[in-house]
């Protein structure tokens, strides 16, 4: 009984709660715009509505376009349940669980580019190869933290990974991660979600031809993968081992909402850079995680 | 042991006309003469002179001195040629060749762990001037003449030095050995009246068909 | 059932299918099935039943007496051979049938048997003499097999290129197992752990085997090779014969004694090997060459995980060695039906439109509606993405490194760097897959052949089938086979104690289980509701531009294009380029090769050399007699002066 | 009395073919002749008999390793005459059968001389005996073919004479009695005076080595192979080479008696080394599928001699390697004879496609390639593979390398010029040429039948010829 409970509570957490995060970005960018900017609960409206309408699909598509965002969707929220939150821990725990969730990342990826690339079109194409690519540095980047963290813990299962103090590479690692949260989330400065210009999109630019309910699910598991990048962050940063379940349980919640702040910040402060200066900043966002499991290394030796 | 020395030395004399000479007559006549040389030879060595060895000496001298240049005449009056022209290695240099190699020779042959009994002999000394000159016309002539030439005057070089066991070898062995020479010799000897019916010719460089 | 009669069974049904192969294609296809039924069954026996089968016989080949052996590692190699080798046979019924190719399609017949027949020998014989007939009789049937259509001259260059090289590692391996029985005695062959002395043996094996395994960098061989034969022959090379190199390197890695370099070696290469494989195999534009260089990759992961269980046992740590090692041997199935499928996939999609190169296809899932389907099985298996097999073992492999990681010693940092490479040609894998299923089955036909493409019969469609079958079960079911994986490490290092289905392990069954029936139902969900009449057909939306064409989609060259520029360095293209001029511009293009740059960088200016040298010799022989004497005498000199120096000592 | 009759039949056959009248008939003599010889020489395998120590000529083990194998290739040659006789009607075959004859009589006598002297006459005799032979064809290139081998050939075997003639002056030196027998020159051992054997061994070497065909003499071998009928070139390749071998192995026993043994074994190890590189370079390179035999045969040459280099157990494998050679090459030369029948030409510059004009032939030419390249599971790959064992257990590992290193190049080379033959679409000359040639059993089925016995010899070597190998290299290394 108590089980399913928690796990409910936590479903819930992911479910209802990830849709804020967006509305909480365009929030602050209008706010540090000096705009009122659409209200924080936007995602929602548009979910609702979208669930709503009707499907236009390519002519060129095949079933996959419709299925691509529901795979995605559910792979993501299946990465999820790996993710501990601090006090109430992870739904799924075990050894290994943490490469599970990288591949579960990846699938779900897999899924989006499969979709985009049904339509034949121009754009989504070169949405999906930019996606495929730049997640290639992202992903050494993923694997270079999760190597940190099983150094500094002794432990390759997520829930423990994440719950003890953090040793003395906190601040590379945090910087690395952030950095891999907004390529993956396709959020400046890689990927700018509010432009206008399809040329120099990603994500948006891959799903062009979506509409209706999958548009509405893709949102969803977007919104899905930047919390549980958040959660992640936070927990490998901070210390969440050492507090008493009610302080863990702010400290998460205010550490994801910092996250979320940061980002708007990143992106009402900075710009989308040029494609060819993309590299650059991934293959720094991964000698950051390698510096951060060096001194992981050292640091718990 | 002195006549046999002057009978080599001559046959060393003839080997450097052989070189020096352009003249394809001379050189094959120089050769023949050679031949019969070495013929005599084993009389003078064997103690006791059975028809055995007469019998032998007498065909080598034949073979050597009368068919084989026989044989090397025809061809060459066939093919219309006198003289060697341009030869790989110049008339004057195989001649300083032949005549050092002479002397190397000499020295060499005091240098090799002889029996006492051949110290005194200029065997091994001819022996190495003779094949060493067989060389020098095998490689530095052109006209195959010349080189049946030179690979006779080899065999004489060797057949010389073969002289050292006469004493020692059954006869048996050595008429094996000679009628071998001969037969080689002679063997070459149609070889050349081929080619010269096939090519019309006795100059060796036609005769560069077959290369990688 | 016994093993004995099961292995008598397979070998006689394949020897009778070399002699019948010819003439009567039904028998030979019911041997066949046979043969490699019996093989499956014998291993599955031997990998259950958990006992080896030995058999010595007095029958001396070659003055040697027959040794035959069945163990946990070679069982799982020879049940691999057995299912590929019969889908391989029942495709080619259709896909090489006598009305296409009258010539080869019977000679074909019979080289697939001796094929089988001669791996299946590999893979028992247990006597250096009789492994080393085997593995040539191995070589030089592939080499036949290859070659099938040799009408055309890049399938003959490939094949020649196949036995060059095949024949250079074969000569590695008569030095080594003519060194192995110069040190022990006998060319009987086991267990050796104890000779010290025998330890630099390996890297003769690891060369000569590495060859035929396509290890980087020795995969030169492998991309035109597997690219320009048959797709049946494509599917067994890649699935099932680069797996006797590995074999080779996994068996006399576990019997001899290893040196101290050795699992350094092997990882490092396996690293390598994994991302420039997956590299390469990114930026090709051919098919079937796109999938031989991933090939290379798979190789790598298998690679790395037999260095780490070779790290492992130097450190004498059995739990992460134990994990690494089954991974590698769950690779080894998992690559074989994954790569097979592919490649099978592959030889339908060529079969219909007649052309390798990606970017004249496209849109094929209408024509092709089951090959687009098993592809995708196969892409996803091959990306290693979850639910299905390849995930698995790449998991295994994971979890093995990170457990040396989190051991701290020594080997945690050829573990770290093994990690790091298998992450990154992780995501390249699939970035390369949704860059060949999508250019060949999505979007709009590229080409008129596509256009009028046809689904392939009942037989291919059906060998696809049954892979693709099995590798959804090894997905879903990994702890029903670990039984069997857990027999091939014990065969490995009998030290290590057998463990039991490791929890996590465990977990991840379930968790494989759960997410395949969600993600099945979600899927179901959405098209039932799109089959609801919500959907409504358009032209894609191409930002108002009113006329799209086909040749508007991205290509695989331009999907490939920001990655093949980080790599340009090893990939080294070739460039045609002509840009549009004028006002009017009428023909502009720009086509990117990709040539196998270690043989384009190192074997071609080595082979230049030694060609070079051999014609400066065969100068020597030109004809002049004077010449010709001038050389004996000048052999005789210096066989004199080898004498004299000789002397002196 | 048998083994006098090993020599005898063949020559009194010889005598006969010369005064028998009827082309047609003449050719039936070789097989007949080569069914005896053939018979005795493995009842004498079977059978040993008992040489007398101090005889000149014997069937001894050395003779009995190796003559069978030589009778064996003749045989079948022989059978494969009689069909390329037939389509040679237009000239005379009186000297060719009978001098063929003359040439197994020779071998034979030179197989069996255990005398310094007969040793050398044979060897001699057998060079003469094969000119005509060689300039069967009658063409020009055929007679230039012919002139350098005399000459070249001649000057080796002049070496070779000069070089029995120092190691008799050696015994002399030594006090012998000019007994020149293998067995009494071993005898004196020590007394032997070491700087005259020494002189003796590399002037032996040079001049058998021209007769082998090991390199840098080897330089007659591609001109008359490529000029050759096919069956001369087996012959050549598979019999009289063989005899130059038994003479250095034998020479090498009275060496290795006169406490020289290691030097010997250096240079016939250098010597090999070298033969097989300069082979390697040259198969390379070669665009002849005729010359390319012979420079294959070369490097075959070069593993002898590295094989009889490497004590007892190297000779063991040498003396294999000599049935397996000897009997892969034959398979080859009457194979590509068809093919040179067939395609009229010898380049593959002009020969393409075989596989479709001659298809027996063809698949046989591959086979031997295979063969020939040590793929096992024929004869030569074991015989090989035992050189590398021998090599490997005694430790020359540089040795090693350049051997495996020459076989791969040697394979490259061979590879390249029988696919190039066999593969592709043949040009309108060779199918025209080729209407005028049918593949007949008596053509396709001596080269198939020495191709079965290099791949039962590797099998299912019959230990009886194990037990002669290993007798013969008893013979040349006695233990005290």
């Amino acid at each position: 009984m108590m089980i399913v409970v928690s796990f409910l509570a936590r479903l819930a957490w992911w479910l209802l709660l990830a849709p804020l995060l967006p509305g909480i970005i365009n929030k602050v960018k209008a706010w540090v715009a000096g705009r009122r900017g659409p209200p924080v609960l936007q995602l929602y409206y548009d979910l609702a509505r979208l669930w709503q309408k009707q499907v236009v699909m390519s002519t060129l598509a095949s079933p996959a376009f419709i299925v691509g965002p529901a795979v995605a969707w559910v792979a993501v929220l299946g990465a999820t349940t790996m993710v501990p939150l601090g006090p109430a821990g992870a739904t799924l725990s075990f050894r290994g669980d943490v490469v599970l969730m990288l591949y579960l990342l990846a699938l779900a990826r897999f899924a989006t580019t499969w979709a985009a690339m049904e339509t034949g079109s121009a754009f989504e194409g070169m949405g999906a190869a930019r996606e495929v690519s730049y997640a290639v540095l992202a992903e050494a980047a993923m694997i270079a933290a999760m190597l940190t963290l099983a150094v500094q813990t002794g432990s390759v299962s997520l829930a423990t990974m994440l719950a003890p103090s953090v040793g003395t590479s906190a601040v590379l690692l945090a910087a690395g991660l952030f950095t891999v949260l907004l390529v993956e989330n396709c959020r400046v400065p890689f990927d700018d979600p509010a432009t206008h210009l399809e040329l120099t999109m990603i994500h948006e630019v891959m799903v062009l031809d979506h509409s209706g309910p999958p548009l509405a699910v893709i949102l969803h598991g977007a919104s899905l993968k930047l919390l549980l990048f958040a959660v992640l962050l936070t927990q490998s940063v901070l210390p969440m081992g050492t507090y008493s379940p009610a302080v863990a349980a702010a400290v998460l919640v205010a550490g994801v909402l910092a996250v979320t702040v940061g980002v708007g910040a990143v992106e009402s402060l900075m710009a989308r850079f040029a494609f060819r200066r993309v590299p650059l900043l991934l293959t720094t966002s991964v000698l950051l995680c390698v510096f951060a499991l060096l001194v992981a290394w050292q640091g718990a030796a | 042991m002195r006549d046999l020395n002057l009978l080599i030395g001559l046959a060393m004399g003839l080997n450097l006309v052989a070189l020096g000479s352009s003249r394809l007559p001379s050189i094959i006549r120089a050769t023949a003469l050679q031949g019969v040389l070495l013929g005599i030879m084993p009389l003078l060595l064997e103690h006791d002179i059975g028809w055995q060895v007469v019998a032998v000496a007498v065909a080598t001298a034949i073979g050597k001195g009368v068919v084989i240049p026989g044989l090397l005449q025809r061809a060459m009056r066939a093919a219309h040629i006198e003289r060697e022209i341009e030869p790989f290695i110049g008339f004057v240099p195989s001649l300083l060749l032949g005549a050092g190699g002479t002397i190397a020779a000499l020295a060499v042959a005091r240098s090799l762990p002889l029996l006492p009994e051949h110290a005194k002999s200029l065997l091994v000394p001819g022996a190495l001037a003779s094949m060493l000159t067989g060389f020098v016309l095998l490689i530095g002539r052109v006209k195959a003449i010349s080189q049946v030439c030179g690979y006779l005057i080899f065999e004489n070089g060797i057949y010389l030095f073969g002289l050292l066991l006469i004493g020692s070898t059954p006869l048996l062995v050595e008429a094996g050995v000679l009628l071998d020479l001969t037969v080689g010799i002679f063997v070459i000897g149609i070889i050349v009246d081929r080619i010269q019916r096939a090519f019309d010719s006795l100059d060796t460089r036609k005769l560069t068909v077959l290369r990688e | 059932m016994t093993v004995g009669p099961l292995i008598v069974l397979a070998f006689a049904a394949l020897t009778l299918g070399v002699v019948v192969g010819r003439r009567w294609p039904r028998l030979w296809l019911a041997l066949t099935l046979t043969g490699a039924g019996a093989a499956i069954v014998a291993s599955l026996a031997v990998l259950f039943g958990a006992v080896d089968w030995e058999w010595r016989g007095a029958f001396r080949l070659g003055g040697e007496a027959l040794h035959l052996r069945l163990d946990g590692l070679s069982a799982i190699f020879l049940a691999l051979v057995g299912v590929l080798g019969a889908a391989g046979a029942v495709y080619a019924r259709e896909y090489w049938s006598d009305a296409h190719y009258p010539a080869s399609a019977p000679r074909g017949r019979a080289w697939w048997s001796a094929l089988l027949l001669s791996m299946m020998l590999v893979l028992t014989l247990s006597n250096g003499l009789h492994f080393l007939i085997a593995w040539e009789s191995f070589a030089i049937a592939a080499f036949f097999l290859i070659t099938l259509d040799r009408g055309q001259r890049a399938v003959r260059s490939a094949g020649w290129l196949y036995l060059a090289a095949s024949h250079a590692g074969t000569l590695a391996l008569f030095a080594f197992f003519a060194l192995l029985a110069a040190r022990t005695g006998s060319w009987d062959l086991g267990p050796m752990r104890d000779q010290a002395a025998l330890q630099p043996l390996l890297w003769l094996a690891l060369f000569g085997f590495g060859v035929k395994a396509g290890l980087f960098p020795l995969h030169v061989w492998l991309p035109s090779a597997h690219a320009n034969a048959p797709s049946h022959v494509s599917a067994i090379m890649s699935g099932a014969a680069i797996k006797m190199g590995v074999y080779g390197i996994m068996r006399f890695s576990g019997w001899l004694p290893a040196p101290a370099a050795a699992g350094w070696v092997v990882t490092g290469l396996g690293a390598a090997s994994a991302l420039l494989g997956i590299a390469f195999a990114f930026a090709q534009g051919d098919l079937k060459r796109l999938l031989a260089y991933c090939s290379v990759e798979n190789v790598g992961i298998i690679m790395v995980g037999v260095g780490g269980a070779l790290l492992a046992r130097a450190d004498g740590d059995a739990a992460w060695g134990r994990l690494l090692l089954a991974g590698a041997l769950l690779h080894v199935w998992n690559h074989g039906l994954f790569k097979g499928l592919l490649f099978l996939g592959a030889g339908s999609v060529l079969h219909a439109t007649g052309t390798r190169q990606m970017s004249r296809l496209g849109g094929l899932w209408r024509k092709l509606p089951w090959t687009a389907g098993m592809f995708a099985i196969g892409t996803l298996a091959v990306a290693g993405l979850p639910p299905l097999n390849g995930f698995v073992s790449e998991w295994m492999v994971y979890l093995g490194l990170f457990d040396a990681v989190t051991s701290r010693g020594a080997s945690a940092w050829a573990a770290i760097f093994a990690a790091l490479m298998l992450g990154t040609a992780g995501a390249l894998a699939l970035a390369s897959f949704v860059k060949a299923g999508a250019t060949v089955f999505l979007g709009a036909a590229r080409g008129k052949r596509a256009a009028e493409a046809h689904e392939s019969g009942r037989t291919m469609v059906g060998s696809m089938l049954v892979l693709a079958a099995l590798c959804v079960m090894l997905g879903l079911a990994p702890t029903l086979v670990w039984p069997a994986l857990a027999r091939g490490v014990a065969a490995w290092q009998p030290a290590w104690p057998v463990a039991p289905v490791p929890q996590s392990l465990q977990a991840i069954g379930g968790a494989q289980l759960t997410l395949a029936v969600l993600l099945v139902a979600a899927g179901l969900f959405a098209w039932r509701r799109l089959r609801g009449g919500v959907a409504r057909r358009a032209m894609t939306w191409d930002c108002g531009y009113a006329a799209p064409t086909a040749r508007m989609q991205y290509t695989s060259a331009s999907f490939a294009g920001i990655v093949g520029g980080w790599f340009r360095w090893i990939l080294r293209p070739e460039l045609a380029l002509r840009r549009p001029r004028g006002l009017l511009p009428l023909r502009a293009f720009r086509l990117e090769r990709f040539p196998e740059t270690v043989l384009d960088v190192v074997i071609a200016p080595v082979g230049g050399l030694i060609m070079q040298t051999a014609s400066g010799a065969r100068r020597l022989q030109h004809g002049s007699l004077q010449a010709y004497i001038l050389y004996v005498v000048a052999g005789l000199v210096a066989l004199g002066a080898l004498v004299l120096t000789a002397g002196v000592r | 009395m048998r083994q006098i009759l090993l020599v005898a039949v063949p020559l009194v056959g010889a005598i006969v073919a010369a005064f028998w009248r009827g082309d047609r008939t003449r050719p039936w003599l070789l097989p007949v002749v080569g069914a005896a010889h053939l018979a005795l020489s493995f009842w004498l395998l079977v059978q040993p008999p008992v040489v007398a120590r101090e005889a000149w000529m014997g069937f001894d083990a050395v003779a009995r390793a190796v003559l069978p194998a030589v009778s064996l290739l003749f045989f079948a040659c022989s059978m494969y005459a009689v069909t390329y006789l037939r389509l040679r009607s237009e000239r005379s075959n009186r000297v060719f059968v009978a001098v063929l004859l003359a040439v197994l009589g020779l071998l034979s006598a030179g197989h069996q001389a255990r005398h310094l002297g007969v040793l050398w006459i044979a060897t001699e005799a057998v060079t003469l005996a094969a000119v005509p032979l060689l300039h069967f064809n009658g063409t020009p290139r055929a007679f230039e073919a012919t002139w350098k081998y005399l000459l070249v050939g001649g000057t080796g075997i002049a070496l070779s004479l000069l070089g029995s003639f120092c190691l008799g002056y050696a015994s002399m030196h030594g006090g012998g009695s000019g007994d020149l027998t293998f067995v009494a020159l071993s005898a004196q051992g020590a007394a032997l005076s070491r700087p005259w054997v020494l002189i003796a061994w590399v002037l032996l070497l040079a001049g058998y080595g021209t007769k082998m065909g090991l390199a840098p003499m080897h330089t007659w071998k591609p001109d008359a192979y490529g000029e050759a009928p096919g069956i001369v070139g087996a012959i050549l390749a598979g019999g009289v080479t063989t005899v130059a071998f038994t003479a250095l192995l034998r020479v090498r026993a009275v060496v290795g008696a006169a406490g020289a043994g290691a030097i010997a074994d250096r240079t016939l190890l250098a010597i090999g080394l070298f033969s097989m590189v300069v082979a390697a370079l040259f198969l390379l390179g070669t665009r002849n599928y005729k010359r390319m035999l012979a420079y294959s045969s070369v490097e075959h040459m070069g593993i002898l001699s590295i094989g009889a280099s490497l004590g007892p157990a190297g000779v063991f494998a040498a003396l294999f390697h000599v049935w397996s050679n000897g009997l892969t090459k034959g398979a080859l030369f009457l194979s590509s004879a068809n093919i040179r029948r067939a395609a009229n030409s010898a380049s593959i510059d002009e020969v393409r496609g075989m596989a479709v004009l001659t298809p027996r032939s063809a698949m046989i030419f591959v086979a031997g390639l295979f063969a020939v390249t040590a793929s096992p599971p024929f004869g030569p790959f074991f015989s090989e593979l035992l050189v590398l064992r021998a090599a490997l257990g005694t430790g020359h590992y540089v040795a090693v390398v350049i051997f495996l290193a020459c076989l791969l190049f040697a394979f490259f080379g061979l590879s390249r010029v029988v696919f190039a033959v066999v593969d592709g679409r043949p040009r309108p000359a060779t199918v025209a040429s080729a209407r005028r040639f049918v593949e007949t059993a008596g053509a396709v089925a001596p080269p198939a039948l020495l191709l079965g016995l290099s791949l039962w010899l590797g099998l299912f070597t019959p230990d009886v010829l194990r037990e002669s190998w290993t007798a013969a290299a008893a013979q040349l290394f006695p233990t005290p």
